[in-house]
């Protein structure tokens, strides 16, 4: 049986990660406090709060749509390294989603791939860096593994909150080479990564919003 | 800390408003957080954006006017503004002869201002050039990292490179020259206290009496470093040492010297700097041909100064002797 | 409080040696520690000479130049400099017209002054006029007390009075303007923080976080009343409020508004205060003419603001905008 | 028998001066912090350093020597209220003192009463302005008095001193009406004066120093 992501669904998920940030806002300008500049918080929930109200004032119609306007308003509310990089990757995962009305469970993990490259040409940031990428490709790549061997989606997507969080938490002790952190040199390591907290809330929004098998 | 603020998420628009307030010759977009010389587009002459997170200033709006900047964009405190503020003020300062983005290294505002650069190129056909400063030698230089931050030389990028337009150079030539200074500059900087984000409320960090950061950007992060609290003296050689390390600042025209505060230390501490900069540079055969002491490019609340350098020659230093008519820059108009 | 100093009984000396270093334009007797325009005397002109306790800057050194003060002399912080140094600097800018003393209102500064002209007048002949700067409505004014603190206005006296003193004028007539602005210029000022005085090492008074102190002067005395910390918009009222109430500034040619930082505030928030001021301005139907926004009579590393508004006519607008030369002030030259 | 108050004396004088203001530094500072601009104790020690110095260099041959040479540095070293105030003092004293090799009693006295003069005629305090008037004043009027009653100088110093105690005392609930205190208005009241204080180490030195009957 295969799960159908539609435009609710994908309404939902954005939603839900809105909901995340609000309620990590503190927590994650506190993560910046520590090895950037104290607000990736502020930033994230600056973003989704536009986003939210802009989906609210006027509901979207397609997957793509959902998607494109979450980037678009990302990309203009957000700024900082996290406005583009979000932005770029809602954008790309749009493009993904095209015309379709709904996905399917590989069709939603081809969204999320084409997000994460989207993090990837804008970023240039490589497994290590101390980055959301640290989060965001292990969970893409649960994502897809656990598909292949014909897990469920809901399955699937706690499979890859599993892998986010593992990817968050081993940037702990990783000397940033991109990013603020990485003006820190040596004294980066010993704190968590802000964008690999941030987009493994993107995660777990997915998690609960579309895993209800 | 006490701050003179309203509401914490309204200071960057409260202050652009008091800017529009205070200078009449200016034009301030509120909608889109941009400052413009009052009579942008100068048809004819290059147009020069730059921009940045606020809590920098006089950085970047204080530095709009005949002589240097034709718009600043102001993104939030310490993020960077958005690609739909770039894109606007980019097509409204284009008089024809292409727009010169002026961008410190971050990677929030290369993305934001490469951004704005791809729809602007899509969108308008106007032509852009972006430079990026990258002059802070605390951080160390690596193709594998981010690289240097951009710090104190972007002033003087803005002074150079807007003389230079001024004189209706074309864009190629007005890029080369903001190029040059960057690459002839080199800061580096120190942090007597940490300063609050508004929205943050608190300290970024804490700082103990008698402790600084060594090493420190513009953003209220740590520097490289921790170390005991030291002499004016002691902070100077810690400073210009691994400035004259990356680069040899003798021979030439001789330098420009900037002391830079960082928005706390009062001016008669930056002389206090200064005169032991000129020491350091006096003792290793350099000669300072200009310079410059004083809160130009901030952090929030910050104590604290740095120190930047940029060897020159005879066509930088009659660039920066141009007349400018800014805010927080002026001299010969 | 962390400062940039080496030793801190040094501070003043070693910051006349960054002054000296970084404005090769002007001179300096570090012995009788003045700062000197470099071509003083200007024979024919009337000598402007000014000075106080140092910790103020950029007032007064940083105000020595052609269009303002040909001398200023430097005391110990927060104390008055001493007869002889004032003698030497009004014997060293006697250009035969005479000299006249800028002196704010502090029982320290008006004695040694005093003393200073009787010396002068006994030994030299150098005829010498003194005018007392005293703005600061936060002090009742009383013939039996010591009357109102000399603050902000003292910044625009100094920029006026030089302009006049530069056209040639008779020193009877500089030192009628410089009276015209001091009784048609009103302050008051607010404290966010404490300063620190270097030689006694810790802050003169605790201010805890979330209270501020009104009606402060320059020498980090605590202000008249300890009150909750309030927002902008509030604390503009109550500055303004009270200099409104002292003096009619409607009519004329309009004001000088003046938003001064007390030396730890950075300037996005000095524009912050400075956008409340020219609404309770607009609202009271009170013209704008000029406006200043910057640290430029400070308190060492004190936060907080002070406004002043002169109540201008056309002939002091024109001293105003006439060409200035100095560190801290610049334009026209 | 008339006490003899000669040069020796005299420096002696100031020197005890100079002694208690150097180890009162700090107390005179800490006062000039709660209602002036915490100098005061720094003012006064640089100026009687430098006295003391001077008078180290270069012995004073007369009475009036002494006392002029301490006004004259005390006037270009001090600076702020403190410095015309304590050099007017004793420069007057020194006009006072006129030629004479030796004082008496009643010379002394007349020499305190010129620098009090000194101290009005710079300052223009009153009474109850809470200035260092308001502990030299009733000091040099308990020394008239004493000397008058036939006291001998070591006593009607020791009168003198106590008065000056009292008076510097009487300053804490007065509300200044000169010097920087009176900017604070009320919120100087509870506050003791500090240059009451530094006089009254004055008064305390002749004490010490010239009172052995
Ligand atoms: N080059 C990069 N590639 C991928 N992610 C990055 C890169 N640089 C920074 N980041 C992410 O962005 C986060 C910081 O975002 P934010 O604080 O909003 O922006 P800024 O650093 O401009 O203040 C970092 O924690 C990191 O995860
Ligand atoms: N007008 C005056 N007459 C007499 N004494 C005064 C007067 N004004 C100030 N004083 C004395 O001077 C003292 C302050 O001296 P000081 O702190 O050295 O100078 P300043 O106030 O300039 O910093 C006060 O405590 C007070 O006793
Ligand atoms: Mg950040
Ligand atoms: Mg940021
Ligand atoms: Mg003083
Ligand atoms: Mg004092």
């Amino acid at each position: 049986m295969t799960a159908t992501v539609d435009t609710a669904a994908l309404t939902a998920w954005v939603r839900e990660f809105g909901r995340l940030i609000a309620a990590g806002r503190d927590l994650l300008t506190e993560l910046d406090s520590a090895i950037g500049d104290a607000d990736h918080g502020v930033n994230m929930d600056r973003g989704m709060t536009a986003v939210l109200a802009a989906l609210a004032a006027d509901p979207p119609t397609t997957p793509a749509d959902v998607l494109k306007r979450t980037g678009m308003t990302l990309v203009s509310k957000v700024g900082g390294a996290s406005g583009p990089l979000y932005g770029t990757a809602f954008l790309r995962m749009a493009a993904a989603a095209g015309a379709a009305d709904a996905l399917d469970a590989p069709g939603y993990a081809k969204v999320l791939r084409a997000g994460l490259d989207g993090v990837v040409a804008r970023g240039k940031p490589a497994a290590g860096d101390k980055t959301m990428y640290d989060a965001l490709a292990p969970a893409v790549d649960a994502l897809d593994e656990a598909l292949a061997a014909g897990r469920p989606l809901g399955e699937a997507l706690r499979a890859a909150l599993r892998a986010a969080e593992q990817g968050r938490d081993a940037t702990i002790p990783m000397v940033a080479r991109k990013g603020r952190a990485s003006y820190l040199g040596e004294r980066s390591a010993g704190h968590q990564d802000p964008g690999a907290t941030s987009v493994t809330m993107l995660v777990s929004a997915a998690a609960t919003v579309l895993g209800g098998d | 800390m006490n701050q003179l603020i309203n509401d914490p998420s309204n200071v960057v628009a409260d202050a652009l408003r008091g800017m529009a307030d205070a200078h009449p010759e200016l034009r301030v977009d509120h909608e889109n957080r941009i400052v413009f010389r009052g009579d942008a587009p100068v048809q004819g002459k290059v147009g020069l954006v730059s921009g940045g997170g606020s809590g920098h200033e006089p950085l970047h709006a204080g530095f709009v006017g005949p002589g240097m900047l034709d718009a600043a964009c102001a993104g939030e405190i310490f993020t960077s503004p958005v690609p739909d503020q770039i894109m606007a003020a980019t097509k409204a300062v284009d008089g024809g002869a292409g727009v010169l983005h002026i961008v410190k290294n971050y990677t929030g505002d290369v993305m934001n201002f490469e951004m704005a650069a791809e729809i602007a190129a899509a969108e308008t056909g106007v032509e852009v050039v972006a430079v990026v400063t990258d002059d802070d030698v605390a951080v160390q230089d690596s193709l594998y990292t981010a690289g240097r931050r951009g710090v104190g030389v972007t002033v003087l990028v803005e002074k150079i490179a807007g003389a230079a337009a001024g004189q209706h150079r074309p864009l190629a030539e007005v890029a080369d020259i903001a190029r040059r200074v960057n690459a002839n500059g080199r800061s580096m900087g120190v942090a007597l206290s940490s300063c609050t984000v508004p929205t943050a409320g608190k300290p970024t960090f804490d700082l103990p009496d008698g402790q600084m950061e060594v090493g420190i950007g513009i953003h209220g992060e740590p520097g490289r470093r921790r170390a005991p609290l030291a002499t004016a003296a002691e902070i100077a050689e810690m400073l210009v040492g691994p400035i004259l390390g990356d680069l040899d600042f003798t021979g030439g025209d001789g330098v420009i010297a900037f002391v830079n505060g960082m928005g706390a230390t009062p001016l008669i501490e930056l002389y206090v700097v200064y005169h032991e900069v000129a020491a350091i540079l006096a003792k290793a055969g350099i000669t300072v041909a200009r310079s410059l002491v004083g809160p130009y490019i901030t952090s929030l609340d910050m104590a604290g100064c740095s120190v930047t350098l940029v060897k020159t020659d005879d066509e930088m230093l009659r660039l920066w002797d141009a007349p400018v008519r800014t805010p927080a820059l002026r001299w010969g108009a």
